[in-house]
């Protein structure tokens, strides 16, 4: 209806990203709830259209076109994974229709697209945020080492990259690295051979569960050195996954609950969505806290560039949500204050560290 | 007198060490039906996979219209001129009787024309009719368009007997084309046969239809053991007591 | 049109182009689960045309078909002296080991995968798998897929007829991965990015699926097969996390209630039979 | 009260119907044949007797007791046992362990042993061959193979679908030798062939099927000099020998 | 400290082959699974990877309930015996006369429901499985060897030879490669298979469940989708010992486990498909019928 702001929304809540994505719908839903209680935007409510794209990109694309054609929507939340991206934004560049993504993380992914946006933080910047801080607190760095999952464009760009050119900007020599594939279960070769290069930190570019049956797999083999990653492992139940494992591991990430009152309330009505919902996860992790912040990006994005939801005005006004995005500096948001550089949010990383089986904050850094 | 339609000659084959077929040499005669005879088990198959290929030689050559195919791929002997049919029935259970048919035309119709001529749109395609002629020629004619594999045991074996006779090859080796024939199923095969005779075809028949062979072929040859124990006309092979004792027995009329 | 449907459209246009490329094969006998590495052969030759050559479309997707036909041409020769179930292992086997060849090959991008710039709008996508369907309807009536039946049934007797069962079985798997290799090129240049795990084993083994489902006996089995599996998922979209369950039992059920696949010959003699009951 | 009884059986496969109303006796001792052109619907009613085709109708009793809706091990365990037509050999099996496949039901090993070499004594074919894959056998050595490993099978009925097929003639004489001999011992037999002659002087009682129908049945020899029969089944050639024999 | 390193080398190598035989054991299990239903029934049967993994998923349901290992591991196995009844029942025993590659359809389709009911119930992703003991492992002079991996190890062997066993040998053993052969024929046998292949279906998927049951014991890890790598590897090494070989699958098992091991340590874990699936395919190119298979059996003509 014309008095409605249509928003389209990718959602992963089937597929190989469900147990990080299956929560987002709930933080959306809270985020448009929040605003439309408040009177909306423009003296409009918002409305959500989902489509489920289970992280498929020929999925996520079908859902694009419906939204720019179907739906009249004015800019659309997603996709989530970093495929989905590659083949929804020129789709969305070609209908002038700005898209978001909540997890995508790999480099230079908005390059070239002036409707691609992300509110991810890049994991150079994050890992180096993390070394920066173990150099800050004395902790051990004599050598280091990587691990990484081949198979996945942002774990291997961590590995043969990242982890390299920041053991070098910091001085610390690289004894060498190891590799495995997304799907292994068994790790023993690997860690077989990091036990030989005893390195005081391991770089680590991996999902969760890499991280996961790395740790176990150093502790079976009785291994001990701090495991350090970025956002692609910051799922909060990491440590309870590692079952007694992965103590000291060291992260970066864009969100944690306990930050402060905000963030606290936030997890704390998430909790009870999750809860009443029957679902297997009630902390928040950061693709929720990112996705709850997009909608309220683009809330203000369309209060500022006065939009209507008219559908006559249609093309103009979702360019001028883009136009309003791309200018946005020090939102405040749940996430701390977001601006952006070349569609890529620029936020604080949180450097969280494993103590006795639980995250706790190790340090704040705001990025330069 | 023109070459003859098949020569064996010193042929051998071992199989894991046992000779089946020993030294053997014989000649078919063109244009005429000669018998293969012996008890099971001594060769006459073999002899047959030997000239359509299905197995190399061990020792000896085969010639086929006086050309040498001892060497040639099996694929290439039924253009060399010899088809043949087989004991237990191979035909294409999931095809129609038609579509066998056609299969048994490939070597006349092997160009990639006509391999890529979508025949079955155009109506009345040559192949199509000529393989329905040939049905009903041999009184098979409602079977046609029938699946092979649910049709009885009788009607396979001579649906098997006229693919053989379409590839358009002039020897043709039937393998106990009589066998599951009723008594006068038996007779219209052997007017069948006769007539494939008078067309100029060569046969070279394995038959333990004694009855039957004798009203066909002017010519037998004896196997026992892979090697040849006699030749020359059955009712003179008859009487030889070593083939009494080892094939026909000693009852028998 | 709305986006919607074409969105759907275009994911149908390529599951019935791989379709039939695990079909020609599946005719002769040959099961290729590793169908998906010739679409990645196909995908990623044609969009290296594209992107570094400067090909246009038109030149560089046959480019890309003809490449991985003659992968499949090259490869199916040794191949295919495996029979049966270690055919179909091999073919397995293949199509990771091309899929893990993309993924360590730089010059496409390796693991990050490669965007490509030429795009292919939906109408050209239609197109190409209207033209893939009508020469695959005409191929199917021709002496070339009786041979392919009869070198399925009885490759022995089929060679002593005269036929080159060799000949037959290695052009069919080349074809069949020319066709992957088409459907694959297409799908480079319409979703504009690849990578090689999206080439991976269950995108082969699932087209063997609703190939199998939608029936080999005729040549419009794969193609109900493409539309039952593109669509029922899209239908069953509102039942959320038990879409996928609910697919699969169904799948079951429909099978065991119709073990030949959804079209059969005998459907067809059906139909051609009743006009001739009428008269 | 008779061996097997089989009446008013019907079998059909989809449309087409195999059997029509078939009534068949099989005494205990006796040897009955069943003679038919080519689709008449022998082998089909073998198969029903066996069990492999379901009925549409009909009944079938073994041995005093109805085994209709038995399924085929039942009543291949109560010694009903069929040498298929095709000889149905398993080629990725020995000889050996194909004649074992026959007695796979039986307990008593070391009796099998001692008539297995009575087999081997009786086909000398197959003791040569015996630890050989029998896809090498040549066709009438195969044929040996499947009536061998019927009788392996402790037949009380032993139902034999064309047994002569592909056997020299010498040994089709041999054979049927052989199927009196066990006859002599008590076995009943159930014979389908094309040799009508050699059936025909060897049965006690013939039945006649067309088209899936009962068309004559009664006394072999009678039967032999109907002008009907020799007509549709007996060639000129083996009137001769019917009347011989 | 070269001398360090010296006499480290070795031993990281030799700890290699141990893991790598290790995770050939499991892939040996499951190899030995696929050879029954495959070598066997002629069946590719897809459910198998979900057999194997209802066998750690369900125990692990039934540790969380809190039942004891014991039966929480019976009741595994069960359930995945269970299931592949109904696999025999709707996807086997339905598609007979058919093309043989028909039934692999509806197996899938068994796999995707497995999978995804499981998913419904416990979620995608990785869960902990408890470990047994506190550690698991026996540490010889540097050395690490998995106890529950030797124990896996221990038991696929000793199937393994009494399977090989009793397929040559017994009426049952025959019986079985007679319903593999042909059906009908064993039919007209007087074979109950109406039995036979269910017992058949039921071995199968309680190897199958054991070595997923073994696997969770012995990489502390469950998730709805570990069949599937597991499954594929596991297939690739029963044809790479040759189809219907028992002795076969354990070799294609432990070279499976030792190439991807040794190509990790020695190269990297890019290459460990294209050595592996590389291995397979030139095996397969070299000796069509496998390492220890014999070429099937042709119908003379
Ligand atoms: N492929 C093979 N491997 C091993 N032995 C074989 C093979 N083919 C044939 N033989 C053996 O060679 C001998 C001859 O077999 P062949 O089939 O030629 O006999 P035949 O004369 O046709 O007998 P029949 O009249 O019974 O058909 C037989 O003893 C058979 O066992
Ligand atoms: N599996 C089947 N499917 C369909 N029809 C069949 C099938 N088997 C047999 N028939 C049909 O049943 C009829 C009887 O066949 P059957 O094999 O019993 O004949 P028969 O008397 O044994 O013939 P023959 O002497 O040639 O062996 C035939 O018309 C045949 O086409
Ligand atoms: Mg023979
Ligand atoms: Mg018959």
């Amino acid at each position: 209806a014309d008095d409605e702001l249509v928003l389209g929304y990718m959602m992963a809540k089937s597929g190989p990203y469900v147990s990080l994505a299956n929560t987002n719908e709930i933080a959306v839903d809270l985020a448009v709830e929040e605003i439309n209680a408040k009177g909306g935007i423009n003296g409009k409510k918002i409305k959500v259209v989902k489509f489920d794209t289970a992280g498929d990109p020929k999925q996520a694309t079908t859902a694009l076109r419906r939204f720019a054609e179907d739906d009249s929507a004015l800019a659309v939340i997603g996709p989530f994974s970093s495929s989905e991206v590659r083949t929804t934004f020129p789709v969305g560049e070609r209908s002038g229709i700005a898209q978001m993504s909540m997890a995508s993380s790999a480099p230079g992914l908005t390059k070239g697209f002036s409707y691609g946006f992300r509110n991810t933080t890049d994991e150079g910047i994050v890992l180096d945020q993390v070394m920066t801080s173990i150099k800050d607190k004395k902790l051990p760095a004599a050598s280091g080492a990587a691990a990484y999952a081949t198979d996945d464009v942002v774990s291997k760009s961590i590995g043969t990259l990242v982890v390299p050119k920041l053991f070098e900007k910091y001085s610390v020599p690289m004894k060498g690295s190891v590799d495995f594939q997304l799907a292994a279960f068994d790790l023993s070769p690997q860690v077989s051979k990091l036990k030989e290069m005893a390195p005081d930190i391991v770089g680590l570019g991996s999902p969760p569960e890499g991280a996961v049956n790395l740790a176990k797999e150093l502790k079976r083999q009785g291994v001990s050195t701090r495991v350090i990653g970025g956002t692609t492992i910051a799922d909060p139940e990491l440590p309870k996954r590692m079952d007694g494992a992965g103590e000291n591991l060291t992260i970066g990430t864009t969100f944690f609950p306990e930050v402060n009152d905000k963030t606290k309330a936030f997890a704390a009505e998430f909790g009870k969505r999750t809860k009443a919902a029957g679902l297997p996860r009630t902390e928040p992790n950061q693709m929720d806290a990112a996705v709850y912040d997009i909608v309220y990006l683009y809330a203000e994005a369309m209060k500022r560039a006065a939009v209507t939801g008219d559908k006559a005005k249609l093309v103009a006004e979702r360019t001028g949500v883009r136009d309003a995005l791309a200018k946005m500096k020090d939102f405040e948001a749940l996430e701390g204050k977001i601006s952006f550089r070349d569609g890529d949010a620029v936020k604080p990383v949180y450097i969280l560290e494993v103590k006795g089986g639980k995250w706790t904050l190790l340090d704040t850094r705001m990025p330069e | 007198m023109s070459t003859p339609a098949l020569v064996l000659s010193g042929l051998e084959k071992s199989f894991a060490g046992v000779r089946a077929i020993r030294n053997l040499s014989f000649t078919v005669p063109k244009g005429r039906a000669t018998a293969l005879i012996g008890p099971n088990g001594a060769g006459k198959t073999t002899v047959f996979n030997l000239v359509s290929g299905v197995y190399g030689v061990d020792g000896g050559s085969i010639h086929v219209n006086g050309t040498d195919v001892t060497r040639l791929p099996s694929r290439r002997r039924i253009r060399a001129g010899v088809a043949r049919s087989f004991q237990n029935i191979r035909l294409m259970p999931h095809l129609s009787v038609l579509e066998n048919l056609l299969v048994g035309q490939h070597v006349r119709a092997s160009s990639l024309a006509a391999l890529l001529t979508p025949y079955r749109i155009i109506p009345n395609h040559r192949w199509k009719r000529e393989a329905r002629a040939a049905l009903e020629e041999s009184g098979l004619g409602q079977y046609a368009d029938e699946t092979v594999g649910a049709l009885p045991y009788g009607v396979r074996k001579r649906i098997d007997l006229v693919r053989a006779t379409l590839a358009g090859a002039d020897v043709l080796m039937l393998d106990e084309p009589a066998a599951g024939l009723n008594p006068s199923e038996t007779n219209a095969l052997r007017d069948h046969l006769n007539a494939l005779a008078a067309r100029g075809l060569t046969l070279l028949i394995v038959e333990h239809d004694m009855h039957f062979v004798d009203s066909i072929c002017e010519n037998v040859v004896v196997l026992n053991f892979g090697e040849k124990i006699a030749e020359g006309r059955l009712s003179d092979v008859r009487k030889d007591p070593k083939v009494r004792e080892a094939y026909i027995g000693t009852d028998e009329e | 049109m709305s986006g919607y449907l074409t969105g759907v459209l275009v994911v149908l246009s390529f599951n019935i182009m791989a379709a039939y490329a695990v079909y020609l094969p599946l005719a002769a006998g040959q099961l290729n689960l590793g169908i998906a590495g010739f679409m990645a052969i196909g995908a990623y030759a044609a969009a290296y045309l594209t992107n570094e050559l400067g090909w246009s479309l038109w030149t560089a997707i046959p480019a890309g078909s003809a490449a991985a036909g003659l992968v499949g041409l090259i490869i199916g020769i040794p191949v295919l002296r495996t029979h049966g179930i270690y055919l179909a292992l091999a073919t397995f086997a293949l199509g990771q080991v091309i899929a893990a060849i993309f993924l360590n090959l730089d010059v496409v991008g390796a693991a990050a995968g490669y965007p490509v710039a030429t795009y292919a709008a939906p109408p050209v996508v239609f197109a190409a798998t209207a033209g893939v369907v009508l020469v695959m309807l005409l191929l199917s009536r021709t002496r070339y897929a009786l041979y392919l039946t009869a070198v399925k049934s009885d490759p022995t007797v089929a060679d002593l007829m005269g036929i080159s069962v060799r000949g037959i079985q290695v052009s069919a798997f080349a074809l069949g991965a020319a066709v992957a290799g088409f459907g694959g090129a297409f799908y480079a240049h319409h979703y504009s990015f690849i990578e090689a795990q999206h080439f991976n084993v269950l995108l082969s083994v699932f087209t063997v699926l609703y190939v199998l489902f939608g029936g080999v006996q005729t040549v419009w089995g794969p193609l109900a097969g493409a539309i039952f599996f593109t669509l029922v998922p899209e239908v069953l979209r509102a039942s959320d996390q038990w879409r996928y369950a609910l697919f699969a039992f169904f799948i079951i059920i429909f099978m065991a209630l119709r073990p030949q696949g959804l079209v059969t010959a005998s459907l067809f003699r059906v139909f051609r039979r009743k006009p001739g009951a009428a008269a | 009260m008779a061996l097997l009884e089989v009446s008013g059986l019907e079998v059909a496969y989809g449309r087409v119907n195999a059997l029509r109303g078939v009534d068949l006796r099989v005494e205990e001792g006796q040897i009955v044949t069943v003679l038919g052109a080519n689709g008449a619907g022998k082998s089909t009613l073998l198969r029903a007797i066996l069990g492999a085709v379901p009925p549409k109708a009909g009944g079938i009793a073994f041995a005093g007791r109805d085994v209709t809706r038995e399924p085929p091990h039942a009543r291949i365990g109560g010694g009903l046992v069929l040498v298929p037509e095709g000889r149905r050999i398993l080629i990725s099996l020995s000889v050996e362990e194909n004649l074992l496949l026959g007695a796979h039901m039986r307990a008593d090993t070391q009796k099998v042993r001692t008539e297995m070499d009575a087999i081997y004594d009786r086909f000398p074919n197959l003791a040569e061959r015996r630890h050989m894959l029998a896809s090498c056998l040549s066709g009438g050595e195969q044929q040996m193979l499947a009536i061998g490993r019927a009788m392996l099978a402790k037949p009380r009925l032993m139902m034999l679908d064309e047994p002569s097929l592909g056997l020299s003639p010498l040994f089709v004489s041999k054979l049927f030798d052989l199927i009196r001999e066990l006859n002599r011992d008590g076995l009943s037999v159930l014979l389908v062939e094309q040799n009508t002659g050699k059936a025909l002087a060897c049965a006690h009682h013939a039945t006649v099927l067309e088209l899936g129908r009962v068309v004559m049945a009664g006394d072999p020899a009678t039967l032999a000099a109907d002008p009907r029969l020799q007509e549709a089944y007996l060639g000129e050639g083996s009137h001769a020998q019917a009347q011989h024999a | 400290m070269t001398a360090a390193r010296r006499g480290a080398a070795p031993s990281m190598l030799t700890q290699q082959i141990i893991n790598g035989l290790m995770l050939g054991a499991i892939y040996m299990l499951v190899a030995v699974a696929f050879t029954l239903a495959i070598g066997v029934l002629n069946f590719l049967n897809f459910s198998l990877p979900g057999l194997f993994m209802l066998g750690g998923m369900a125990a692990f349901g039934f540790l969380k309930l809190g039942w004891p290992f014991l039966v929480a591991a019976g009741g595994a196995l069960l359930i995945a015996a269970f299931v592949s009844l109904l696999v025999e029942r709707l996807a086997y025993r339905r598609m007979q006369g058919g093309d043989p590659e028909v039934p692999l359809v509806s197996s899938l389709g068994f796999l995707v429901l497995l999978e995804n009911l499981v998913l419904i119930r416990y979620g995608s992703d990785q869960q902990a499985f408890p470990a047994l003991f506190p550690d698991m492992n026996l540490r010889i002079g540097g050395l690490v060897v998995g106890i529950a991996q030797m124990v896996s190890l221990a038991i696929s062997l000793a199937l393994v030879a009494w399977l090989s066993w009793f397929l040559r040998t017994t009426n049952t053993g025959r019986r079985i490669r007679t319903v593999a052969e042909s059906r009908e024929t064993a039919l007209l046998m007087g074979i109950n298979i109406q039995s036979l292949v269910p017992q058949l279906f039921v071995a199968s998927a309680l190897l199958a469940a054991l070595g997923g049951l073994l696997f969770a014991v012995n990489y502390q890890q469950v998730s709805p989708f570990m069949g599937e790598g597991i499954g594929f590897k596991g297939v690739a090494a029963m044809i790479i010992g040759g189809m219907g070989s028992i002795w076969g699958a354990v070799i294609g098992g432990l070279l499976i486990g030792l190439a991807e091991v040794l190509s990790i340590s020695l190269i990297g874990a890019d290459v460990v498909n294209i050595t592996v699936y590389g291995l397979l395919l030139a095996i397969l190119i070299l000796r069509p019928q496998g390492l220890f298979g014999r070429p099937p059996a042709r119908e003379k003509l």
